[in-house]
């Protein structure tokens, strides 16, 4: 049985006003337990606090009662106070008098008996409390970095400009993402490769990054602080180490029609390749889909002309076990397909391009070497129809499209537009949209320059419909405004696609127990307060796997997810939150439903051996919660029928005298 | 002897129940059951109700008193006897035997009041069985049920029922219901028994006998393997200890309603794993041990501890009701050589 | 009467006892009278024919003693099982009670059981039943041969046999049968249509009965908890007796939720209550509600399936539609 | 209307005195609210306790009979109602009935006897009763012997009593031990039964044995060993209870029921007994 | 007017994130509601058993109240996904046990929506005051 003392709140007259505080110390001396009751002004005052620590010593309290503002306010005040006087923290239940009850209601008396109510509540809650203390748990100082896109570069400079080691897995042969394939970049038209490459190679020549590029993630366990991940590095038959990035075996491969994914399939590689100059690692991989040395056996060209020696046609998949404090998920996104947007054309004409193949015509390293010249034809386009919100903000047709905007699109199409106007001031350039969204530092001047220094002709309305006919696109369309068909003769039709998280996003999610929306964005642990951060403790998002957005966005939350970690890693150890859940072995049936419901995957399983009650010995499977990932949601504790599971701090032994309490 | 024709069964009803409490077997949808007579109730033909009666001297819980409790005092706020008297009619030969063994508990040094309390304000008017179901084995343990006792003993037959008072209780109550009923001879009665006492002997559970068991026999069969075997099955619910008639063994528990803490009592069952469980272990931890101790404290305790009188009536309930059919015949059948 | 007949299932369980596969069988052993079976562990052949049974009686569930018999020992033990206790089996094993390994499972058909209170309410001081020309024969002391409509003492449970196909098996006797399309909702919606007045009060009338034997619950293949809720003083909510309405409410309700995608509906509680509270009529709501809100299904139809109340979807309806969607079926 | 009387209901006890005897275990003095004692006892009479929303327990009365004035109970903390009563403060109500089972044969078979006293930890409790009736009545009783064994020193109930009181007695031998060396002590160490053993004791005594049940069966074996006739042992039991009065059926072993026909069992009643214990 | 005017008492379970802070800010706002409702504070609206609102029925509630963040924006990210699926296979099962349907309710309260919250009250504590006291899941022990 505990001493518990009480301690009522007058809070000037915010509760002295409509409840009789004095009345309400008194009631509360005749609850089991209370052995000290009395009022003051201001509790959370140093002199108020001075009370409650000397009240601890003198009447050898065990839990105290903070009759006061809500707990959001001053539970931490009060539980420091408590600590101060080498009382429990977590031995302090604070009854809300004044939001819940002096402001809300008028009269003294209604005031009175409920805040009595409230504060016997309180007492038949801390009655129960048992002194809690925070687990902890040590820290390993190294980062993972999953995606070497923009995203993943800057978290992971940052990170390791801070002193921490941080590994960035990337699943293509070079880091460099979404961002290297783009020309220029909005609003300022800075070459793409220009601000990325340099970057790039900050990371390669950075001693705490290492780079596994041409790998991907293939197990996750553990919890914040104490990750082990398998990394699988995918063979790539040349020895990074060796291959010095001359290029020479690239050139003499005879094997030549490799759709190059670099420039979208709109020109070949070779079987064996670097995706593009500035790549980091600058290392050649062989596709092996590809490669007739592997896949027959003869060939070896690249052997022969590699002076290095790094071709090594025996190379395996090999696996990296290696452990890390925190994980960043930056795996970005992908234009989504337009196979299901027939009415563009896009399967049947090749003048008919999505926006990223768009930047790749239009830069100088692609296809085209920077010259705007149709796929079709390689002639020069006079009149561009760009189409935006294809497949985004598809409230009526989410079978093939998103329902959200994807928030980049406006820009980059006026980027091309006004690009296109500048460098071929002869063409002809049509956007149609259906809202211009340009809510960003320097955008709407951006878009207002395409408009009127540029003479881009902004339509609002859809397209229709785009039919090929001979060598034009006969684009079919709707003028909202002047509400009118439309039907232009276009030579290029630019599909401003959607963007959707990468495919590899889903089945991380799954490894990291970390959640995701229903189209698969990762969930941000709040989504104003903590924005990049995963529910998942330890595990940080940053990019567009997070959420659409564009390169000054990805790159400050970037950063922001770099400072978490580094937050997180600067700490040799963690102390986690002590109202956790926890599984009483034996009443625990093993049956898993808790797990089920567990949106941290905090519960694992062991099979543990109990004396029987006859002496004989038993094998029972139990649950065990790893309190450093548990939240304290208590969503298992209902699951479990057996009632194994409870939430320390809020029992359910708690909660039912709380509920006693107020039904007296 | 006195009769009345089943015709006026009713008006008898309405005379008692005009006086006192009257409780009769009536049939529900979950078999008979004693309910209190209203006016409109038909008493059932069924042989036996359910639950068995022990239920009017020893509810399933009660009331035992009220605390008050407040800062360090603690106020005592006694139960309220009930003075009324009460009739229970149409209890069968075993359950009026169950009342006996009953008494042999409650009624011993020290009195155990509350039970007394209903003792003495209750009469039992009992019937006489005619037609033993196949689980009836009342006679192994001496029970003449066609000679059921009580405080009237009642016979039914095609056309009335004969009442004969057995103690000055039921002699009082008869008395005053002398305008209902008429003298009769106890011809019909004692033919009605004799054809009876016939059925009775061709029951197939007739040749049970209990004579291994007994005053003094704890050690012959405490450590019997048997149980062992005859425990397997048992799933350690209540129900035979619920709806047998001799089972007593109550657990007190205090409720704390907000307001004040009642204390009450309820039945409990030695099946239960917690029965006999203390902080600091358990004496009877498995089934068996559990399983054991029901059928010895019917077989051999009751019975050491009570002049040779078993603590079993044979009214076949927990044969009817449980769950898994393992019941008091199979036991003895095992352990007591019967075939 | 029974498709597979007493004589295979001896012969059966006698087998794999003498190949070394299995070394106890969990069956059915014959009482008193010819209703009155009990499950049993049988070791040796000689066991298995002297009281083995196989009859209209055969009902119980054995999840409980499989439970058990599978903790005991490393070797194998044999039970026979009808396709509703498949269910039950399956279930068991989604939530880990025992290691499949330790179980060797002989499928039998099953035609339906009788249900031994239904008989009595026709005939007292049976003799025996028996069954003549697909009717129920009761020979009784007093009135002689009585004969039964199979249909009027089927087990209410087995007159809405929700499935003739065994959910598992490692062996199967006989054929196999199907997935039936019970009319086993229908109690429960005629409840729906009443008006809660007259819900309450059939409840409250039916639940009124109970004697806290907890025959219901150590019965039931889903309760298998190490320690229930209710005999837990530390639980808070420990209730041994009746001591009010409002207990046998709780009781109920609090049992029926813990077993919310995890009852089977194998009617068990339902059998087992002395006191004949329907249940499993508790039960079904649930199992009609998880239906008609989250999609069909059927607890222990697969082994390591995901219950609906352990689940979800951003587009469950709100509680305050549940409710409303129960009085549209009213 | 009338109140219905019951030796189910108990009455209000207060605690008036605390005293810490071990780490954990704490000796409550128990009057009615008048300040009269509850109810006249015998020594091993034992008397329902409770803590009403708690729970209610026997527990063995320990003060004397012939203490006249109140009741005594030594109380180890072992479990919830034990717990609450640990933290009651003086002044607290409680309540109490009793007595109850039987008694310790000390005005028939013991009279004229040489004693043994033979406890282990709280197992003095149901003793000390005993052992201050015969202090009472020295003469009715011959020479004494108290071997008293706990874990450790602080872990030995009534140690004030013994120093200040028991020892000093004429006839009374007390032989003090605990399980493991401790710097202050300078009495014996090593466990009961072998302290009882190492004594050697004549037999023409009565034993009185209580301790946790390990201590039992080895110092009854060791008792055997010199000599020692199981007619000669008594000994106390405790199984859970419920209402003290052999009515509620939990506490028997075979037919005897421990409330009522126990706590005071002579070792060869025991054997009598089914191995259920 | 009416002497004995019934007051029903409402247990409202509140989840901390939101519905708590909502209450909060209602109590900022100094927005109005009936003082029978009693809040009790869950880290999350999947914390509240069954057995607790029983329990609260059972010790003499007249009504109770489950609410939490919205869905979707529970701070456990999914707690308030079980909630509505727990709590709406109980209130439907409390339903079919012939108890009112408007004595219990969950609501979705957000940590800026101070006024839903006192509305949600007044409306809540009306309705049960037009149903009258709990008779249902009563336990006549704990009356008064």
């Amino acid at each position: 049985m505990q001493r518990i003392g009480v301690f009522v709140c007058h809070c000037g007259t915010n509760i002295a006003a409509t409840v009789d505080v004095k009345a309400v110390a008194e009631a509360l001396k005749s609850e089991p337990g209370v052995v000290f009751s009395t009022d003051y002004q201001y509790m959370c005052s140093q002199a108020g606090q001075d009370i409650i620590k000397n009240a601890i010593a003198e009447h050898k309290l065990t839990g105290i009662v903070v009759c006061s503002c809500s707990p959001r306010m001053h539970e931490n005040t009060f539980r420091k106070t408590a600590a101060a006087a080498g009382l429990n923290s977590y031995m302090v239940e604070i009854a809300n008098i004044r939001e819940q009850c002096s402001w809300v209601h008028k009269d003294m008396p209604t005031g009175t008996e409920k805040a009595i109510i409230l504060g016997k509540a309180a007492v038949a809650k801390v009655s129960l409390n048992a002194p809690l203390t925070p687990g902890e748990s040590p820290v390993t100082k190294r980062a993972l970095v999953i995606g070497g896109g923009i995203a993943g570069i800057q978290t992971a400079l940052d990170i390791a400009d801070a002193g921490f080691p941080v590994d960035i897995v990337e699943t293509k042969p070079t880091i460099g993402g979404k961002m290297a394939q783009l020309d220029k970049t909005f609003p300022t038209l800075d070459c793409a490769a220009c601000i990325l490459t340099p970057k790039m190679v900050e990371v390669a020549q950075n001693e705490n990054i290492r780079i596994f590029s041409y790998s991907e993630v293939t197990d996750i366990k553990g919890f914040v602080g104490n990750f082990d991940v398998t990394i699988k590095r995918r063979a790539r038959y040349v020895k990074e180490d060796l291959c010095t990035g001359c290029g020479a075996c690239t050139e003499k491969c005879p094997q030549k029609k490799v759709p190059n994914e670099f420039n979208l399939g709109m020109d070949n590689r070779r079987a064996i390749y670097i995706p593009f100059a500035q790549a980091v690692p600058k290392v050649a991989t062989i596709d092996p889909n590809y490669c007739t040395m592997l896949k027959t056996g003869k060939c070896g060209v690249c052997s022969k002309v590699c002076t290095a020696g790094a071709i090594d046609y025996q190379a395996k998949d090999e696996f990296v076990e290696e452990k890390y404090g925190a994980i960043v998920a930056a795996t970005g996104f992908n234009p989504i397909s337009m196979d299901k947007f027939d009415e563009f054309a896009y399967s049947q004409s090749p003048d008919v391009v999505t926006s990223l193949e768009f930047e790749r015509l239009m830069n100088a390293a692609g296809p085209t070497a920077g010259t705007l010249l149709r796929p079709s034809d390689h002639e020069h386009p006079h009149t561009i129809v760009f189409v935006q919100c294809v497949g985004s903000r598809c409230s009526s047709c989410a079978e093939k499209g998103k329902e959200y905007c994807s928030k980049i699109c406006c820009m980059y199409t006026a980027k091309h537009a006004m690009l296109t106007r500048d460098k071929y001031p002869d063409t002809d350039v049509y956007v149609f949209y259906i809202d211009v969204r340009t809510p960003g530092k320097a955008f709407d001047e951006f878009y207002r320059r395409a408009v009127e220094d540029y003479g881009v002709h902004y339509i609002k309305g859809m397209v229709g419909k785009v039919v090929p006919e001979g060598k034009k696109l006969k684009v079919q369309a709707s003028d909202l405004l002047a509400n009118k068909q439309l039907h232009i003769d276009a030579d290029l039709v630019v599909l401003a696609a959607a963007i959707e998280p990468d495919k590899s996003a889903r089945p991380l999610a799954t490894m990291l127990t970390a959640s995701m929306d229903t189209n698969d964005f990762f969930t941000e642990a709040h989504p104003k307060l903590r924005p990049v951060e995963s529910p998942t403790a330890g595990v940080f998002l940053s990019g567009t796997c997070q959420g659409p957005k564009d390169i000054p966005e990805t790159v400050s939350q970037a950063g922001a997810a770099a400072s978490k970690v580094i937050g997180l890693l600067s700490k040799d150890k963690l102390t986690g939150n002590p109202c956790v859940a926890h599984s009483d072995e034996n009443m625990c049936n093993g049956c898993s439903t808790c797990a089920n419901v567990c949106p941290y995957g905090a519960i694992t399983y062991q099979d543990k051996e109990f004396r029987m009650p006859d002496r004989t010995t038993k094998m029972r499977r139990i649950a065990v919660v790893n309190e450093a990932v548990c939240q304290g949601c208590g969503c298992c504790t209902v699951a479990c029928m057996s009632g194994a599971m409870d939430l320390k701090g809020f029992m359910n032994k708690q909660i039912m005298a709380e509920v006693d309490a107020i039904c007296k | 002897m006195r009769k009345i024709s089943l015709d006026k069964l009713d008006q008898l009803f309405a005379e008692i129940s005009s006086k006192s409490a009257l409780y009769i077997p009536v049939d529900t949808a979950a078999g008979a059951k004693f309910e209190k007579y209203d006016g409109t109730k038909k008493m059932s033909d069924a042989l036996n109700t359910v639950r068995s009666a022990k239920d009017f001297f020893f509810p399933q819980t009660e009331n035992l008193v009220d605390f008050k409790v407040e800062g360090k005092t603690i106020e005592i706020k006694e139960t309220v006897k009930e003075d009324e008297d009460f009739v229970v009619f149409g209890v069968r030969a075993c359950d009026v035997k169950s009342f006996e063994i009953l008494d042999r508990v409650f009624l011993a040094d020290p009195v155990d009041n509350f039970y007394k309390n209903r003792r003495d304000h209750g009469i039992i008017v009992s019937m006489a069985c005619t037609r033993p179901a196949e689980t009836c084995f009342c006679q192994t343990f001496g029970i003449d049920a066609t000679a059921p006792a009580g405080d009237i003993e009642c016979h039914k037959t095609t056309d009335a029922v004969y009442l004969e008072a057995k103690t000055d209780k039921g002699a009082k109550l008869l008395k005053s219901l002398n305008a209902l009923t008429e003298d009769a001879d106890a011809s019909a009665v004692e033919a009605q028994k004799a054809q009876t006492k016939e059925v009775f002997k061709k029951l197939p559970l007739a040749g049970l006998d209990a004579s291994a068991f007994g005053d003094g026999k704890t050690n012959e069969f405490f450590n019997a393997p048997e149980w062992k075997t005859l425990s397997e099955s048992c799933l350690g619910c209540g129900t035979c200890t619920f709806v047998c008639p001799t089972c007593q063994c109550y657990d007190i528990k205090d409720f704390n309603t907000g307001h004040e803490v009642k204390r009450f009592r309820c039945w409990d069952s030695c099946m239960y794993s917690d029965f006999t469980r203390m902080a600091h272990g358990n004496p009877r931890l498995t089934q068996v041990e559990r399983f054991r101790q029901r059928f010895m404290h019917k077989l051999v305790y009751y019975p050491t501890n009570n002049e040779g009188i078993f603590g079993c009536v044979g009214c076949g309930r927990c044969m009817a009701k449980c769950p898994i059919n393992m019941n008091i015949v199979k036991v003895m059948k095992k352990l007591g050589g019967n075939k | 009467m029974q498709e597979i007949k007493r004589e295979d299932l001896i012969a059966k369980a006698a087998q794999l006892l003498a190949d070394g596969t299995v070394d106890r069988v969990i069956g059915w052993k014959k009482g008193e009278f010819d209703y009155d079976v009990t499950p049993a562990v049988f070791t040796t052949k000689e066991e298995l024919e002297n009281e083995f049974v196989w009859n209209d009686f055969c009902g119980a569930n054995f999840s409980k003693y499989i439970k058990k018999e599978a903790e005991k020992s490393e070797s194998k033990v044999m039970a026979f099982l009808k396709p509703c206790d498949t269910y039950s089996f399956n279930q068991l094993l989604t939530e880990y009670k025992f290691d499949r390994e330790k179980v060797y499972v002989v499928g039998v058909p099953c035609n339906g059981m009788l249900d031994d209170s239904k008989i009595k309410e026709s005939a007292s001081g049976i003799s025996s039943v028996t069954e003549e020309n697909g009717k129920v024969v009761v020979d009784t002391l007093y009135d002689g041969k009585i004969t039964l409509e199979r249909a009027d003492v089927l087990a209410e449970r087995c007159a809405n046999c929700k499935s003739k196909k065994h959910a598992a098996y490692d062996e199967l006797l006989g054929t196999e049968g199907e997935v039936l399309d019970s009319k086993r909702f229908d109690e429960v919606e005629k409840l729906e249509k009443m008006t809660p007045d007259e819900r309450f009060a059939f409840w409250q009338n039916e639940l009124s009965r109970c004697i806290r034997c907890n025959a219901c619950r150590n019965i039931c293949p889903a309760c298998t908890c190490e320690k229930c809720v209710f005999d837990n003083p530390a639980s808070g909510v420990e209730n041994k007796a009746i001591s009010d309405s409002f207990e046998e409410k709780m009781f109920h309700i609090i049992r029926a939720f813990h077993v919310v995608g995890r009852c089977t509906d194998c009617g068990e509680c339902s059998r087992v209550c002395p006191q004949n509270i329907p249940l499993h009529l508790l039960n079904r709501k649930f199992i009609k509600d998880i239906n008609g809100f989250y999609g069909e299904y059927q607890a222990g139809a697969e082994v390591g399936s995901r219950a609906p109340i352990v689940d979800y979807t951003k587009e469950d309806l709100e509680p305050s539609e549940a409710v409303e969607r129960g009085e549209e079926n009213a | 209307m009338s109140i219905i009387n019951d030796s189910l209901i108990p009455v209000i006890g207060v605690v008036t005195d605390i005293r810490i005897d071990t780490p954990d275990v704490k000796t409550f003095r128990v009057v009615t609210p008048d300040g009269k004692k509850a109810f006249d006892h015998k020594p091993g009479q034992c008397a329902m306790l409770s803590i009403p929303g708690v729970g209610e327990a026997m527990f063995s009365i320990t003060s004397s009979p012939t203490n006249t004035e109140f009741m005594e109970f030594s109380i180890k903390k072992c479990g919830c109602l034990t717990q609450w009563l640990h933290a009651m403060e003086v002044g607290q109500q409680i309540t109490i009935r009793g007595p109850y089972g039987n008694a310790f044969p000390v005005d028939t078979e013991f009279v004229g006897k040489d004693m043994l006293f033979i406890a282990g930890g709280i197992g003095l409790a149901p003793l000390r009763s005993v052992i201050n009736y015969c202090r009472h009545y020295r003469d009715k009783y011959g020479k004494i012997d108290i071997v008293y064994g706990s874990r450790s020193m602080e872990d030995l109930v009534d140690y004030k009593e013994i120093i200040d009181e028991w020892v000093k007695d004429d006839g009374i031998d007390v032989h003090l031990t605990i399980d493991r060396e401790q710097p202050e002590w300078t009495g014996h160490v090593g466990f009961v039964p072998n302290y009882v053993k190492e004594l050697g004791f004549d037999t023409n005594k009565t034993a009185i044995l209580c301790g946790p049940p390990i201590m039992i069966k080895f110092t009854l074996a060791g008792l055997q060993e010199i000599g020692f006739d199981k007619t000669q042992v008594y000994t106390t039991m405790e199984l859970r209870m419920k209402c003290g009065i052999g009515k509620c059926g939990r506490c028997n072993i075979g037919s005897k029921y421990v409330c009522k026909d126990g706590p005071v069992f002579r070792c060869d009643q025991v054997d009598e007994l089914p191995d259920e214990y | 007017m009416q002497v004995n005017e019934f007051k029903p008492l409402i247990v409202a379970f509140c989840c901390n994130w939101c519905s708590y802070a909502g209450a909060d800010l209602a109590g900022n706002n100094r927005l109005n509601y009936p003082a029978e409702v009693k809040i009790v504070r869950v880290p999350c609206s999947c914390r509240v058993n069954p057995m607790f609102i029983l329990r609260a029925f059972q010790k003499g509630a007249d009504g109770v109240i489950l609410c939490g963040c919205h869905p979707g924006d529970c701070h456990y990210t999914s707690g308030n996904y079980y909630t509505r699926r727990r709590m709406a296979l109980l209130f439907s099962m409390l339903d079919y046990l012939g108890i009112e349907k408007e004595r219990t309710r969950v609501e979705w309260v957000s940590a800026a929506e101070g006024a839903k919250f006192a509305a949600t009250m007044n409306d809540f504590v009306e309705k049960v005051i037009s149903l009258g006291e709990n008779k249902r899941l009563e336990d006549l022990r704990c009356k008064k």
